[in-house]
């Protein structure tokens, strides 16, 4: 058996204490497999230059096995590089793969919407008005399904509650982030939850303003002493472990990987001093329902234009859901 | 008894603008190696690393060459108006524009199966119309409202993408661009490919061929000759009748139809649609290296080769000596400082002045 | 809709003293370089190094105010290295400018990377608001002491121009080298040392941003604020008291995109964002052709020739 | 009273490289006295100054002061033992107010200003001289003659009682000159200043200084009491033995056409002010035309609008009848020419080559361009080549930046540009500023040559003596109009001056 080069790719710097982070901290793991060599490029921009870069690992130091972490890098940047490299395995953290991709690329991804949901359980318990707050980048499906996920958590244990929502329109910019998470507490806001890249401006920020926090991909509770709730944090590690179980062995890697609590592919953050005792039970009793696979999205739904969007049951995994486009009745925004 | 001395002089002023940027190079690679040594790292390994990933191979070259297309257009892009005096600091904007449009009449054009070379044409086309009125417009303020260029085409690069992002998120959404806000894909019959032969798509090639077309016009044509005019001295430009303002605006123009058509093959060479991706800072890196090849058209493509290579063999320096990405930012930094620097050595060096010859009057 | 109306406003008012500051310090080092006849488009560098320093030292000292020391002291580096390369002849001043911007934001960047994660000690603010009884007003009202620092700044800097030798003395520089050298002054050192000072402000602006305002640091603290102060000199016409309104009116026009947010006026908040771009555009249009813009600019400016 | 030094140099002499620009010249001053200093340009007069005030460190000289050998190595020196200088071009910051400008001229500026001191300590000041200044007016919004003024105010602010003024007066018009030069004559027959003043002037020299010095090449070529030489005298010391030039021949022509004309012209500057206003003037062909007037009242706007360095705001140029408007085509259709002030800023672009500067008019013609827009480097230099030779311009290559010819060559080129074609217009503005004797001459002859072969000439000058040598008519220009025209036979000096002092 050949040994393995491993080529990370991170779209930000690995020390962002954010998304990419989360994956460098994991790929650890696989750094320990004996006969794995890990070589890592950060700050690669989701253009041409990861193709470049993929391209560079494979031919210069001998690639065999490229993890490319961000979403932008699917299309067609994975895939036509899949094509031209058959014997390299490809894969990418995004559920994006689907059937009649190349079978030498694939998909792994952990649902952080049900995180979120966990997130909005302890929320709407902890919030005295039942104003929720959230701070988002772009009105994509990962984030929009964070933000309903969110909101029906929140209405689990507050029928009441709202989420008003501020997209900044950049996964980083954190001089609008804090001005979005101002505006939010001015607005009446008592809870702020986010999805950005790097969640520390709007932790700080908030907990600065004296409002309750949720946080988003990794721990953010020493940030927020007073007011932190929980978060939702991916555990990439799962993944990166079964991965290198498979590889020690020299078995393939499975194409398409999805998962969240019930298959500890999420943690949510050990609660802190924002989150009232009947919170804390609810959360923890959502995730115990996730785990059995309970389902968050029970219709019938409307979206916040009054339109039906979701009929019935779907399931945590559907992959309908991946397509969301709408915010939900209870949600005060718009996405265009 | 002036005759005799011209080759002479062009001679020497050609040694010059050779050995300046060598002299510089060599004196950017020993402060990034102090800088290295400081930090604990050897040069010795950086530097043959940089020679591999930048030229070591033929892969190596022809990604140092992929990534120098952009870099060549948006190096015109600037330039072009600097020959006519003009600081435009936002091609970026024109590329993203250029891009987005390009993108945009390609959905009416594919869906109507119009054949791949007249969507290829009429994409550029629109591009570069799109890119030459953003920078003309700049050139126009510039010439008839007197406001300052180089402020207006940064404002106006902003604003380019709030535009592009609107619509991309908006109106002219690919609703299957889920997570990544994007055009309609062109599909993969529209895509323009590569060189043959090689891994390098056909911006690279349209650079080389624009560089050359500028280089003549500039220096062998009425109209270059009348922008130099007009970038050496307005005055005597206007004083001999000529239409400064259209030249002004013209030369803007040719630098937005550059950085258009950069975007164009942004997206018709590898993005097959527009998105965020297309705002990728080349737009500022052109700046830089129109200044190093004193804004000469010709010189740009060595120049964004030089640094197509940086960029491609920083991948493997991160890779293979576990540096940050921002050791190549700090190789850049260093190596602009000090090509600009060297400008101040122009003229000063004895060796490269031809004989004084002739006397007071 | 009355309430919204005043929402905006409210938030409008604490972006202008939240998110101005940064604006505020670039802009006057900014127009004190220009004063004295030298551009230098780098001031990016020196905000994003100086917010990067400012955080590193804070967290190793636990004194914000050190860090915001030190974040002048980076400043002060970039700019005297700024003002001395272009004092050589034939160094054109915009593109060492953006030289020095790609060096300090590389060098910011690398040294950086420690810094992102952990936790350094703030500046704090001074409650100015309290007595109103409104929350978010009183949130709004919120003053970092650096704020007043700039406004002072700018009192001072408009005062020394016109009651000092060495206020006179830039100006002299800046507008009429031949008469400076006639006068026996040393116009590169002049237009050296005013350039230092201004690369120190910009290092200062760094330090609000990374220990107040937004208040962490990390690569995309600054999205071009220090680009955009160069802007802001020139709409403010080389005045000092009017780069803090313009300053406070690109504080207020970016709090504009996520206060209309929060107010449910969310259609095109691509465009609200790109509010302060748009409205400097049009200022600048409406003004550059107006009486007295001439006079104004330093005659030896090489950007309004 | 008596405050005024007296001031000897002895021996000074100054080499630049192979020139020896000052060459053992001695020059002595009395306390009190009014003293001229006379010869051609380019004879050492602003050297022998700046050697004095410190500017250049002569290679050998001293200096008396009131009798005492004093050592001065820079200007600051210099202001230290009261010798101030008044430079041919303004050293006022045009950004500041009169006041800024006087308090920071001073030494002892204080680095902390009171205005309300200083502006009480300046109209005090202000009281006791003889002539006025806004204060607290922006130097750029001064006139010439203010701005004049302003200078010989800072010196005398200053305390510099040794006042060393070079060409003081080539910017006022003769009743200002005469007044201020009157005003400085009075303060020092009071012995509370002496003068050393640079001249052209013989008027000048022979109505207010009671001594003069005459520099011819470097040499000292005499000195004496301006009061009893005669003006023959003084001239032969200045440009030698050599004849004086006979006036240029003049032909008479009978085609009286009108060729150009000037019907209500009106312009503004940038900042809106009215600079030009119902500007009407006829040229006909054969004929030179001369615009005289103090420098500043709108004859460079004049120039620049005909040239269309300046849109007019109403008005029509007409040539031939037919309305102009100064674009490329339209110099080539009516053949316009021009010879601007200041060629090196206003007529050549000074990074080009001399063979391309050399091209302005013909590059888009054959035989240098085919087609109209591609051009061929042969043709262009070998026309650079003949013109370089037919003009006897002195450049190292045809490919040298025109910026490394010396001033007198610039100005040798753009003649060849301009006149090498078949004239029908040609519209000159100070041709001669800064020239030597024989390139005066030379330009001249080819002026009136070209008038002589039927060309409509513009003649816009700084220089009454120009005018009045080469136009045929004269017209004066004061306040942004044409006051005043006559044929030069039924007009004089003295109605000249007075109309362009605005009487
Ligand atoms: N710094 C210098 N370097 C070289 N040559 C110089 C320098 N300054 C003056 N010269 C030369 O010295 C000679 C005398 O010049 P100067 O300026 O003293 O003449 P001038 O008598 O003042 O003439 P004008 O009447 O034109 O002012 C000229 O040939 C001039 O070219
Ligand atoms: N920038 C330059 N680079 C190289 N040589 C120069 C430059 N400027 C002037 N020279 C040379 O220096 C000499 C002196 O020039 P300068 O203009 O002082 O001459 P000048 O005595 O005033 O002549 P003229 O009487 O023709 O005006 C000339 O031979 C000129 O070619
Ligand atoms: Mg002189
Ligand atoms: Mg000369």
């Amino acid at each position: 058996q050949s040994p393995i080069v491993l080529g990370a790719v991170y779209v930000g710097p690995r020390d962002d204490f954010g998304w990419n982070q989360a994956h460098s901290v994991a790929m650890e793991i696989l750094k320990q497999v004996p006969g794995i060599t890990v070589i890592e490029e950060e700050n690669v921009p989701e253009t041409d230059a990861v193709s470049q870069s993929m391209e560079s690992m494979i031919n210069l130091d001998g690639a065999n096995l490229v993890l490319a972490t961000s979403f932008g890098y699917y299309s067609p940047f994975v895939v036509e590089l899949a094509k031209k490299y058959p014997e390299v395995q490809f894969r990418h953290a995004a559920p994006l793969w689907k059937e009649g991709d190349p079978t030498n690329a694939g998909s792994y991804f952990c649902y952080l919407n049900q995180g979120h949901y966990v997130n909005g359980v302890a929320a709407g318990l902890s919030s005295p008005t039942g104003k929720l707050g959230f701070v988002a980048a772009k009105p994509i499906p990962s984030v929009l399904s964070n933000i309903n996920s969110f909101l029906l958590g929140a209405r689990k244990s507050n029928p009441n509650a709202t989420v008003q929502v501020i997209f900044t329109g950049e996964w980083s910019m954190p001089v609008r982030e804090a001005e979005a998470t101002n505006a939010l507490v001015d607005a009446g806001c008592d809870v702020i939850g986010c999805h950005v890249d790097g969640p520390k401006v709007v932790v700080e920020t908030a907990e600065g303003r004296g409002v309750k926090t949720c946080g988003h991909n990794a721990s953010q509770a020493p940030l927020a002493p007073k007011g932190f709730i929980t978060g939702a944090e991916y555990k990439w590690s799962t993944i990166y472990s079964m991965y290198a179980d498979l590889l020690a062995k020299g078995e393939p890697l499975p194409n398409f990987v999805a998962g969240g609590f019930h298959n500890d592919m999420l943690q949510n953050t050990p609660y802190g001093a924002g989150a009232t005792p009947e919170a804390i039970a609810a959360a923890d009793a959502a995730i115990t329902d996730l785990k059995t696979g309970k389902p968050i999205y029970v219709g019938p739904l409307k979206d916040n234009a009054g339109n039906v969007v979701i009929e019935g049951e779907m399931d945590n995994y559907d992959p309908v859901l991946d397509g969301m486009n709408y915010l939900l009745e209870g949600v005060i925004g718009s996405i265009t | 008894m002036p005759s005799t001395h011209t080759p002479n002089v062009r001679m020497l002023k050609f040694a010059e603008a050779l050995f300046v940027p060598l002299v510089a190079l060599l004196v950017s690679a020993v402060l990034f190696s102090l800088f290295l040594l400081i930090i604990g790292k050897s040069p010795v390994d950086f530097f043959s690393l940089v020679w591999t990933g930048g030229f070591g191979s033929s892969f190596s070259i022809q990604q140092s060459l992929q990534r120098s297309a952009p870099l060549i257009l948006a190096g015109l892009a600037f330039a072009i108006p600097a020959r006519i005096g003009l600081t435009i600091i936002g091609a970026e904007g024109a590329l993203v524009l250029g891009g987005f449009a390009a993108a945009a009449i390609a959905i009416p054009l594919v869906t109507f199966g119009i054949p791949a070379p007249l969507t290829w044409l009429l994409m550029a086309l629109i591009a570069m119309v799109t890119g030459g009125v953003w920078i003309g417009l700049a050139g126009w303020l510039r010439h008839y409202r007197g406001v300052n260029e180089t402020i207006s085409s940064l404002l106006l690069s902003y604003i380019a993408i709030a535009i592009m992002n609107f619509f991309v998120e908006g109106a002219l959404r690919d609703p299957a661009s889920a997570n990544k806000p994007s055009t309609m894909p062109i599909g993969d019959a529209y895509r323009i490919g590569s060189i043959p032969g090689t891994d390098v798509h056909w911006g690279f090639a349209a650079g080389i061929v624009l560089a050359i077309a500028l280089y003549i016009l500039m220096s062998r044509t009425t109209f270059g000759f009348a922008a130099r005019m007009t970038g050496g001295n307005v005055r005597a430009a206007q004083a001999q009748g000529l239409p400064v303002g259209l030249l002004i605006v013209s030369c803007c123009v040719i630098a937005g139809c550059c950085a258009g058509l950069a975007g164009f093959f942004e997206v018709a060479a590898i993005h097959g649609q527009a998105n965020a991706s297309l705002v990728a800072g080349y737009g500022f890196t052109g700046i830089l290296i129109a200044f190093l090849a004193r804004h000469n058209p010709l010189a740009v493509v060595p120049v964004a080769i030089l640094f197509g290579a940086i960029a491609a063999a920083g991948g493997l320096v991160q890779r293979r000596m576990g540096m940050p990405d921002a050791t190549v930012l700090v190789l850049q930094g260093i190596i602009f400082v000090v090509l600009l620097t060297s400008d101040t050595l122009y003229g000063r060096l004895k060796f490269f002045q031809p004989p004084v010859g002739g006397d007071r009057t | 809709m009355d309430n919204s109306i005043f929402i905006v406003l409210i938030a409008m008012l604490g972006g202008a003293i939240r998110v101005s500051t940064p604006f505020m310090f670039v802009a006057l080092g900014e127009c004190l370089t220009e004063k004295s006849g030298r551009i230098n488009l780098g001031l990016e560098g020196n905000l994003v190094l100086g917010a990067m320093v400012a955080y590193a030292i804070s967290f190793h000292t636990g004194n914000p105010w050190i860090g915001v020391l030190a974040a002048g002291g980076s400043g002060l580096i970039l700019g005297a290295l700024h003002g001395y390369i272009c004092k050589l002849p034939k160094v054109n001043d915009i593109a060492v400018g953006i030289a020095i911007m790609s060096f300090g934001t590389g060098v910011a960047f690398f040294f950086g990377k420690p810094y992102i994660q952990p936790s350094a000690p703030r500046l704090n603010s001074i409650p100015l608001g309290d007595w109103t009884g409104n929350a978010s007003l009183a949130q709004a009202l919120q003053v970092n002491p650096l704020f007043f620092v700039g406004i002072l700044l700018a009192v001072l800097m408009s005062w020394a121009f016109a009651n000092t030798r060495w206020g006179l003395i830039v100006r002299m520089t800046g507008d009429s080298a031949a008469s400076a050298r006639a006068m026996g002054v040393s116009v590169d050192l002049v237009r050296f040392i005013a350039t230092t000072i201004g690369g120190m402000l910009a290092g200062i602006g760094g330090s609000f941003l990374s220990l107040y305002y937004p208040g962490s640091w990390n690569q995309g603290l600054s999205s071009g604020q220090g680009l955009m102060a160069v802007a802001l000199v020139i709409f403010a016409r080389w005045d000092p008291i009017r780069c803090i309104w313009a300053a406070l009116l690109f504080g207020a026009a970016g709090a504009i995109g996520p206060s209309l947010q929060s107010v449910g006026i969310t259609q095109g908040y691509y465009f609200f964002n790109a509010a302060p771009y748009i409205l400097t555009l049009f200022i600048m249009i409406a003004s550059a052709r107006s009486k007295g813009a001439a006079r104004e600019a330093p005659g030896e400016l090489s950007i309004t020739k | 009273m008596g405050r005024a030094p007296s001031l000897e140099a002895t021996g000074m002499t100054k080499i630049f490289g192979p020139l020896v620009a000052l060459d053992d010249v001695s020059i002595s001053v009395p306390a009190g006295s009014f003293h001229a200093l006379l010869g051609e340009n380019g004879a050492g007069k602003s050297t022998l100054v700046k050697s004095i005030m410190g500017f250049y460190s002569p290679d050998k000289g001293s200096v008396k002061l009131d009798g005492k050998e004093v050592s001065i190595k820079t200007p600051k020196d210099a202001r230290a033992h009261g010798i101030g200088m008044v430079y041919q071009h303004f050293t006022l910051v045009p950004c500041l107010t009169a006041a800024e400008n006087l308090v920071i001229s001073r030494a002892d500026a204080p680095s902390v200003i009171d205005w309300r001191k200083e502006k009480k300590a300046l109209s005090e000041f202000m009281e006791t001289m003889p002539f006025k200044v806004p204060l607290d007016a922006q130097v750029a919004t001064l006139s010439a003659g203010e701005k004049q003024k302003l200078e010989i105010l800072k010196l005398l602010y200053l305390d510099q009682r040794f006042m060393i003024l070079d060409e003081p007066t080539s910017v006022l018009t003769p009743g200002e000159a005469d007044e201020m030069l009157g005003l400085l004559g009075d303060m020092a027959a009071k012995k509370e200043i002496t003068v050393l003043m640079i001249s052209h002037k013989f008027r000048e020299v022979k109505a207010f200084c009671d001594g003069f010095t005459v520099l011819r090449r470097g040499k000292l070529t005499g000195s004496g009491d301006a009061q009893s030489a005669s003006i023959a005298e003084m001239s032969r010391m200045m440009i030698g033995d050599t004849e004086v030039r006979e006036r240029a021949a003049r032909t008479q022509h009978n085609d009286k056409r009108e060729v150009l004309e000037l019907a209500g012209i009106f312009a503004e500057d940038a900042e809106g002010t009215p600079v030009l206003s119902s500007i009407n003037l006829k040229v006909n062909a054969g004929e030179i035309v001369g615009i005289a007037g103090v420098s500043g009242n709108g004859q460079s706007a004049l120039v620049e609008v005909l040239a269309g360095q300046r849109a007019m705001s109403d008005g029509a140029i007409r040539i031939q009848a037919q309305n102009f408007a100064p674009k490329r085509s339209n110099f080539d259709r009516y053949k316009v020419f021009g010879l601007p002030e200041e060629p090196l800023k206003n007529a050549t672009v000074p990074r080009m080559s001399v063979a391309e500067n050399l091209a302005f008019r013909a590059f888009d013609k054959p035989p240098v361009a085919s087609l109209g827009w591609w051009m061929s480097p042969g043709p262009l230099r070998k026309r650079a080549e003949e013109l370089i030779k037919l003009y006897r311009v002195k450049t190292t290559s045809p490919d040298a930046p025109i910026e490394t010819l010396s001033g007198g060559n610039v100005q040798r080129a753009v003649l060849a540009r301009e006149l090498s074609g078949d004239v029908d217009v040609l519209i000159v503005a100070n041709p001669c500023f800064g020239l030597d004797f024989a390139s005066v001459a030379d330009i001249r002859s080819q002026i009136m040559e070209q008038r002589n072969r039927g060309a409509a000439v513009l003649l816009v000058s700084e220089d009454l003596d120009e005018i009045l040598e080469l136009a045929d008519r004269v017209a004066v220009m004061s306040g942004g109009t044409i006051t005043y025209v006559a044929a030069i036979q039924e007009t004089d000096r003295n109605v000249i001056g007075q109309h362009m002092a605005g009487h």
